[in-house]
């Protein structure tokens, strides 16, 4: 029900202290937008300019075409999960759920009914008639997500709504959210989250912010899959995508670069003469990797300092006293790699460019 | 009709009186003055905004306006003429005042009291509010420090004649100086020092305000933050000095600084106790003396009362600025 | 946090003592009075109320009939007991006794006391003077060499007696005396009074015209005078702290200043307002200048508390589209229990003990009297001196406020914001 | 409730009491009246405002306060007075007079306090003030006068120890050292009076001031027409010095005058032993008294004698409360009227603790032989003067003056604490 | 430097509310344990209690053979993380991190490098004269976390201490910590956590918990490789294990089961005749499905109804609607599987077998 469009929005505290800088983001009705950045970037910051919650000290925030700059945040028609929950402490669980409901005169049966539907796919069954404190810190977020949800909002703001759950209710709820979605695929949602999984299986589009600005918008495959930055390459997708310098020997619609620390890597990337000789940053995902024996197409060779079995795969850790470490992930458990020298490699299409941080697909 | 049923019918016609003010003018700010709904949303919206604390503090304003102002500009202006009223005479009322020793004394006293009474009560209540906050008689001790405030100022000081009175059958100090052998003496006729026993008797009466009013604070402290404290190894004075007061800083300044006014009203303890005499007056007992005799003095003295708690007002605004970033 | 591990008893003892050390500071002025309210005037000037608790020996003035008076010789003799037709005398046993009032208990009883007049040497003249002396009621006086000036005590001329007195421990006395006893004599025993209280006091105070009527008209007057101003500065203290518009801090700083306002000033003004638009004086008035003089700091105190509010569930209740006045009522509101609470204690006792707003603003007939002018004007008016009654007063008057206290203690609860926010 | 003496019985004045019942009917009309009276005063005064009402029909509605000094000034000013106040101090009258608060009593009453009161004219001159206009008018009429200078005294006491009460100051002063030789203490002096304190002195120094001065030369005092600063004035001072800066004078010592309450203070006399033989206050201070005391016996008074060898005669000090129209009606006239009646003043003699200037009033009416004896002895008087400090403004007469004393006896030279009070006095002009 | 053995500890709140009952456990010193459960199962209660925040209400608490039930915090040489950070609010950062050593009465040099060290760590220099509400709530976090760094105790407790940190920098932190714990090998750590890759990559050992008491304690993979129960077998791992049921047709060293929805299954674990006919839940991780084409040889057939891109890998659900979908993670993108209907079998070594909700291997 509701298009967001984002001109030149910044925010400044205190006059001095530059959080963001000219964001202009467009958002379609029925997108699930997912903000993503290092920690203190000002995530935050923007949804709550987005609520009206802190003043936008640049630019204009239009919903449905109209500015909405000066609106009050309860005429926005928006519902939001706050990062730090803000239930009401004076309130049992069953009112925090249905606060915003009977504000808006809602019949008790039709409050009744979103409650516990919300309750019931939170789990928050047995806890409706408790007060916060006596929650667990899961118990007292899966609260602050039941009030949005139990409302009917133009759009949904989340502030790393699941920062705090196990992992099956953080699985659980993802798919709810994800349904929820679904269910109503005219609502618009905002999501900020650090779990990348999250991000990736629930945005329709990721906005990566660093720097005070959008570092890069997209689908979720198309930030893993062509990241234009090398931050953002590194940032989405963990452990993050490693960069290894070489030098670019032979261009065309493949390009071949000699490692730095030797070796050659191969990448999909297309080049042209002029790059020729260009210092340039070979990104592979540590997932990527794959183990070669060749004395040459080798991409890196190093030996495994630590390895860390996480079940299903096992990362790789290589000159792990380095402050970024070489990283690889190969499926199974391999503990016995430990210790060794391996080669690896890449395809061609998962072999990035960097040059000045900047990927070379996209200059 | 009983002034007890009239009682009654006022409670409700004020408390219901005032909730239908605020209901209703909101209620009509945004319905009709300013609806949300018309093509000029936003603006209307950002004008009921506007106009809305205004509703919240229009009761007050009157209140305050009417009550508090009107008679503080009124009394402005009198302290301007003569005794009489009948002469504008400038300053002359405030300039002859500091140049007589029985003003300077009370000015000097007065000072004294600012300094001594809120900050005795503010850290005994702290103090109090403090120990007993785990104990389990604790609400039966805050309720005995408490119970001073309860009794009026005339009860106290008759309480305190027990205390102070030189004849040793009746004053408690006394008797036991008698007991030592030692001559009685007058607390309230030494000088300097006996504003200190008058003081202390303020000091007495509000500690259970200062005490009520932080227990409230300390309550409400994050209980982490003291279990962080724990952990990190502080003890209990270091938990207390280093993390509880700083957090309650806020809530200090507000009872240093109602007990502060406070000190800046009460004449009635000194009148009570020695009248004024021994130098022990204050600029509100001071005041007093010539209120309704010579009403441009008196007023004049208000008028340096409300001088002296300048700085008190400066430091709240400043602490209410910082508590709004 | 009441749980944690091991917590120090040492600590909790020295806890322990401090407070009571405290409450005892605090608590022993008001013990003397409340002592003192159940005792007379006379025994409050007289003996320390920290005595009340013991028996004391006093002194009496006892003057016994004179009609049984017998002539015996050139004497006249009156004997009898004590004790007989006097009442309050103590424990009814003597331990002194005497016959001047400035030595009530000179003699022990069983002995005799008698006064002689003696010449003495004073300068070098001679002079006469009185002399008493105690003795053995069987034995002989027998006259030190110089009185108590030192003069030397002459044997001739002999000093003539002129009256004795002996006192059994019972009370039996024998007075003796060399002329008629015409007049009833004064005699001085001392005896140990029992503690000795009274609800006198209390009875004066509780059962004096239309203390009822008082006590109804100071809760008429207290109750709506705590609860508007309350209602009013709420309000208030929620636009100043949690609203934006402009002029904000300068509102707050005249609210700040105007908590200074000496009440004095105000009086007359605004008792002439009420009487221009026909208000007068009524309880109308009273309650409109406790509410207008609350006011100051009640929204002092409010917005201060309020400002404290986390501010994330304000916005959260802003987001969830409650307006002002719904946030207010529905989250402010009850989050300031501790504060309204607190609040509501003080503003009652101020109206409570409050007399000179009530004077001022009520009219002066007996019918409008609130308990502390009921107090003040009529019950020690003309007994200001009287300790006991006014100690009682104090007393009475405390009781209320005093209930209130404890019943709105329980709302200045612990973490009333525990669980709202990471 | 029945009247306390029925109309027409006993040695009552009745007969103008009938022909003011005659002339007056005013049913229905209430008349409020404001005064310093509280507690058992109120009750007795009540009493005589219930045959006010029995002849005229009018509803009075007496209310006493303890700050009637305060509240009548509020309630002036604010236009809420009372139709009458009960002034205890004719400086305060004085000062609302010229305020305009006051409405003049009407024509003739003048003449007729003149005529009808001892010492008429004295009492007419201390009801005459100023009005608003400059032009003097008679405002008050009086109505109970207290009798000051008066000392209390235990006769048994004085027995025992063979004192006799003096008939001069100069034995009066003998008798003190004598006391004080023989280990006693004389004197009982208590200046506290909460708000007040003080005031016990200003009687003490209005004394001294008529047994050391000329009337006149009080005159002049009161009036500030010689200074306080005044030899004369500072001589009277230092003559209550003489008495109450000597620890062995009084009980306690100096530094308990200051402090102790004027309504303990007489409690000395009663205690065994007694603290002290005497105390010098006026009429009113038997209802301080504890219950044991017993006039003639335990307690009793004397005149406070003047110097024999100055030759002033037998001074005495007085005050008393004047009633004064605050806010006309026809009941407040007819209750000035009513005060004229010598019924009036005799129903409340009968009630005890009473005096009055009033001449027609029968003595035998007084409850107490004390009372007649004390009216005696304003019979007797040479001179007769109002308590000066009353007389002052009340700035000076009662706040300077108050605590100048309490300075003084706290060790300040007189005439320091004289100074200080003139330079007070000079700033009101 | 210190080991801890938990014996029958039991927590019960107001006399009523039982949080936990029965716990035994022995840390040795120089473990890091991790408490991992369903959000509310007591791990914070517990940690607290450890911490002696929180009086145990039964049982006994022994650290190096000495029973501390009764011993104040502060003297059991812990240092503890917040799941509520437990800033102090009137500080600023610098001053928080460096309170604990003040209070010690450390020298202002070894304050100030120690403060630095952790600032640097945890990226958090330019904030250390901010006051914590001027934090975003990631950079709160962090502080909490330098705050018991600087510190050098016996016991580490940390509660969630990654839960608001992104991506990069958890993983930077998470290594961080990894190294602090190899850096003081005799440092005891105990870390409750919801992040599976934290839990995995960082425990020695990992202690679940539910339904009041301990599930399973082991180390990661034995976890992951042998749950003992059908609890933790969903609980590790994410997404879950899938539980399918059928029915035992032929026993020995190799079980084949016969699939209730059709296909069979085959296990490394071994039974006994007497399971026959036994009716089973066969449990397969997503990450151990593979895709078969065998008619009879499948463990699961069924219709792709969502497909989750994560870059590396691709989940297919099963059955969205069911409660708990069937799940498959096949590496690379596979957005084409959607609609289409597919049957997927597992190597029999990584088919875990359940009977009664437990774990057949361990009967
Ligand atoms: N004061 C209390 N009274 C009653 N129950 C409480 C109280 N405090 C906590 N609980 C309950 O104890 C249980 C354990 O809480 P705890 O905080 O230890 O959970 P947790 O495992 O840390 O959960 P989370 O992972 O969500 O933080 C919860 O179900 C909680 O509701
Ligand atoms: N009141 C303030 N004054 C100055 N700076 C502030 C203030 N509040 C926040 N900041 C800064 O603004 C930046 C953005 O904060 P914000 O909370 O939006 O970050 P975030 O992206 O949500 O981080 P996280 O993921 O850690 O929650 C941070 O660097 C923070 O330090
Ligand atoms: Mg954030
Ligand atoms: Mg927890």
């Amino acid at each position: 029900m509701a298009n967001l469009k984002l001109t030149g929005v910044a925010k400044t505290y205190g006059g001095t202290v530059d959080v963001l800088k000219d964001i202009n983001l467009d958002i379609k009705q029925g997108e699930l937008i997912v903000f993503v950045g290092p920690s203190g970037c000002g995530k935050s910051t923007l949804l709550r300019m987005i609520a009206g919650l802190e003043k936008i000290t640049g630019g204009t925030l239009e919903i449905d075409g109209q500015m909405v700059n000066d609106v009050p945040p309860a005429q926005r028609g928006i519902a939001m999960v706050f990062q730090s929950y803000a239930l009401y402490p004076h309130m049992t669980v069953r009112d925090n759920m249905s606060f915003a409901l009977k504000i808006a005169k809602k019949s008790p049966d039709e409050i009744n009914a979103a409650v516990e539907k919300a309750a019931k796919m939170l789990q928050l069954g047995p806890y409706l008639d408790r007060l916060p404190k006596a929650l667990s810190g899961g118990q007292r977020q899966r609260v602050a997500i039941g009030r949005s949800i139990v409302r009917d909002p133009k759009v949904y703001l989340f502030d790393e709504p699941l920062s705090n759950l196990d992992a099956a209710l953080r699985v659980a709820t993802r798919i709810e959210i994800a349904q929820l979605k679904e269910s109503m695929p005219d609502s618009t949602m905002i999501y900020v989250t650090h779990d990348q999984v999250e991000a990736m299986t629930l945005a329709t589009r990721i906005v990566v912010l660093a720097n005070k600005g959008i570092a890069q918008v997209g689908t979720p495959l198309e930030l893993y899959q062509t990241p234009n930055s090398e931050f953002v390459a590194q940032f989405i997708g963990s452990p993050a995508m490693n960069l290894l310098p070489g030098e670019i020997v032979e261009t065309g619609a493949q390009t071949r670069i000699r490692m730095d620390a030797g070796g050659t890597a191969v990448s999909a990337v297309p080049t042209t003469d002029a790059d020729r000789g260009l210092k340039v940053n070979v990104g592979v995902r540590p997932e990527d990797f794959v183990g070669t024996d060749s004395a040459t197409d080798y991409i890196y060779e190093g030996k495994v300092d630590i390895t860390e079995a996480l079940g299903e795969v096992t990362l790789l850790y290589f000159e792990a006293q380095r402050e970024d470490p070489v990283i690889g992930k190969l499926p199974g458990v391999h503990a016995d790699l430990r210790g060794r020298t391996v080669k690896m490699t890449a395809d061609p299409e998962k072999v990035h460019l960097f040059h000045d941080k900047r990927s070379l697909r996209y200059r | 009709m009983s002034p007890a049923l009239q009682g009654i019918i006022t409670i409700i016609i004020g408390v219901g009186g005032c909730a239908a003010y605020f209901y209703a003018s909101n209620y009509v700010l945004d319905k009709f003055v300013f609806p949300a709904r018309t093509d000029d949303h936003g603006r209307n919206i950002s004008r009921a905004t506007m106009i809305r604390p205004w509703l919240f503090l229009a009761p007050a304003i009157f209140f305050l306006s009417l009550y508090l102002v009107y008679p503080v500009v009124g009394s402005f202006v009198r302290s301007l003429y003569n005794r009489s009223g009948d002469t504008f005479i400038g300053l002359g009322n405030y300039t002859q005042m500091f140049s007589e020793e029985g003003f300077r004394i009370a000015f000097f006293n007065n000072i004294l009291w600012v300094i001594f009474v809120p900050a005795a009560a503010t850290f005994l209540g702290l103090l109090v509010a403090q120990l007993t906050d785990r104990l389990k008689w604790g609400n039966l001790a805050k309720s005995l420090i408490f119970m001073p405030m309860a009794i009026s100022f005339v009860g106290a000081s008759l309480i305190w004649k027990f205390v102070y009175a030189n004849n040793p059958e009746i004053g408690i100090i006394n008797a036991v100086r008698d007991y030592f052998g030692m001559n009685p003496i007058d607390v309230l006729q030494i000088p300097f020092w006996n504003n200190f026993f008058i003081m202390f008797i303020l000091v007495w009466i509000q500690t259970g305000f200062a005490m009520v009013i932080l227990s409230a604070a300390l309550r409400g402290i994050p209980e982490e933050t003291v279990e962080a404290a724990i952990i990190d190894g502080a003890n209990p004075f270091q938990i207390f000095f280093k993390i509880k007061v700083p957090q309650i800083m806020g809530t200090i300044v507000v009872v240093w600084t109602t007990i502060t006014i406070l000190v800046l009203k009460v004449f009635d303890i000194v009148y009570a106790m020695t009248g004024g005499n021994f130098d022990t007056e204050i600029l509100p007992s001071y005041m007093m003396d010539y209120m309704f005799r010579d009403d441009g003095r008196a007023t004049a003295v208000a008028f340096v009362i409300m001088v002296v708690v300048t700085p008190v007002m400066v430091w709240n605004i400043v602490q209410a600025r910082k508590e709004m970033n | 946090m009441d749980n944690i591990a091991g917590q120090k008893s040492g600590l909790s003892i020295v806890t322990n003592i401090s407070v009571i050390a405290l409450v005892l500071i605090w608590l022993v002025p008001t013990l003397g009075l409340l002592v003192s309210s159940f005792r007379e005037r006379a025994q409050i000037s007289e003996t320390g109320w920290w005595r009340a608790m013991f028996p004391v020996e006093q002194a009496y003035r006892i003057s016994p009939a004179a009609d049984g008076a017998v002539q015996e010789g050139d004497l006249w003799v009156l004997s009898g007991n004590l004790f007989e037709n006097e009442e309050g005398l103590g424990s009814g046993t003597v331990s002194g006794f005497g016959i001047t009032s400035r030595a009530p208990g000179a003699a022990q009883p069983g002995q005799t006391y008698a006064r002689y007049e003696v010449f003495v040497m004073e300068d070098g003249e001679q002079d006469d003077t009185n002399l008493e002396i105690a003795y053995p009621a069987d034995g002989e006086p027998e006259f030190p060499a110089a009185d108590e000036d030192g003069n030397e005590i002459l044997t001739d001329p002999p000093p003539t007696f002129e009256r004795s007195l002996t006192v059994q421990e019972n009370g039996d006395f024998r007075y003796v005396d060399a002329d008629e006893i015409d007049r009833a004599p004064s005699v001085y025993i001392t005896a140990n009074t029992p503690p000795e209280f009274t609800l006198d006091n209390y009875e004066t105070i509780l059962t004096s015209d239309n203390m009822d009527r008082a006590f109804i008209n100071t809760l008429t007057v207290a109750i709506p005078a705590t609860i508007i101003p309350i209602l009013v500065a709420a309000f208030a203290a929620y636009a100043l702290a949690w609203m934006n518009f402009s002029g904000r801090g300068l509102l707050i700083a005249c609210v700040v200043g105007l908590l200074v306002v000496p009440l004095q000033i105000a009086l007359v003004p605004l008792l002439t307002l009420h009487n221009q638009i026909g208000i007068g004086q009524s309880f109308l008035g009273v309650w409109l200048a406790h509410t207008a003089f609350g006011m100051p700091l009640a929204i002092y105190l409010l917005r201060n508390y309020m400002v404290g509010l986390p501010r994330d569930i304000i916005e959260c209740a802003k987001v969830d589209g409650a307006t002002d006045f719904q946030i207010f009522t529905r989250i402010v509101l009850p989050l300031s229990f501790p504060a309204l609470a607190s609040f509501s204690i003080f503003q009652f006792l101020w109206t409570w003990n409050d007399l000179l707003v009530a004077k001022v603003f009520l009219p002066s007939n007996s019918e409008s009297w609130v308990m502390t002018v009921k107090i003040a004007d009529d019950l020690l008016g003309s007994r200001g001196g009287d300790w006991g009654i006014l100690a009682a007063a104090a007393f009475v008057s405390i009781a209320v406020p005093l209930l209130v206290f404890f019943s709105m203690q329980r709302f200045l609860v612990r973490g009333l914001l525990a669980g709202s926010v990471k | 409730q029945d009247l306390i003496v029925p109309v027409g019985e006993g040695a009552f004045t009745w007969d103008s009491y009938e022909a003011f019942a005659e002339e007056y009917d005013l049913t229905g009309q209430r008349l409020e009246i404001t005064g310093p009276w509280t507690g058992d005063e109120k009750a007795k005064v009540d009493e005589v405002f219930r045959y006010f009402e029995e002849a005229t029909g009018a509803d009075v509605n007496y209310s006493g306060s303890d700050s009637f000094e305060q509240d009548i000034v509020i309630s002036a000013r604010s236009g809420s007075a009372p139709n009458l106040a009960v002034f205890p101090q004719p400086g305060l009258a004085a000062d609302m007079a010229r305020q305009g608060y006051l409405t003049p009593l009407p024509e003739g009453t003048g003449e007729w306090v003149a005529e009808n009161f001892a010492a008429g004219d004295s009492w007419v001159d201390l009801g005459t003030y100023a009005g608003p206009d400059g032009e003097e008018h008679l405002y008050g009429i009086f109505y109970r006068v207290d009798l000051k200078s008066l000392v209390w005294y235990s006769p048994i006491a004085f027995d025992e120890a063979g004192y006799d009460v003096p008939e001069t100051l100069e034995a009066l002063k003998e008798l003190t050292e004598d006391m004080a030789d023989d280990g006693v203490t004389p004197w009982c002096i208590g200046l506290g009076s909460g708000a007040a304190t003080g005031w016990p002195a200003t009687d003490w120094v209005e004394d001294m001031m008529l047994r050391t001065q000329p009337p006149e030369v009080y005159d002049q005092w009161v009036t500030n027409e010689i200074p306080f600063d005044d030899p004369a004035v500072v001589g009277a001072i230092e003559e209550f010095g003489w008495f109450a800066r000597n620890d062995d004078f009084v009980s306690g010592g100096s530094e308990a005058v200051a402090t102790t309450d004027f309504r303990d203070s007489p409690g000395g006399l009663f205690a065994l032993p007694p603290e002290c033989m005497m105390h010098r206050q006026a009429s009113f201070i038997p209802a301080f008294f504890p219950d044991n005391a017993e006039m003639g016996e335990n307690i009793d008074f004397f005149y406070f004698p003047a110097y024999e060898e100055k030759d002033l005669g037998k001074p005495v000090l007085g005050a008393g409360t004047v009633f004064g129209i605050t806010n006309p009606s026809d009941a407040a006239s007819a209750m000035i009227e009513f005060l004229k009646l010598p019924v009036a003043h005799e129903l409340w003699a009968t009630q005890g603790a009473f005096l009055s200037a009033h001449a027609g009033l029968n003595p035998e009416t007084y409850q107490t032989d004390t009372q007649r004896a004390q009216s005696e002895i304003i019979q007797d008087a040479t001179t007769f003067r109002f308590d000066g400090s009353d007389l002052m403004p009340s700035e000076i007469g009662a706040g300077a003056f108050w605590s100048g004393m309490i300075d003084y006896v706290g060790g300040t030279d007189a005439e320091a604490v004289a100074a200080g009070i003139q330079s007070r006095w000079d700033g009101m002009k």
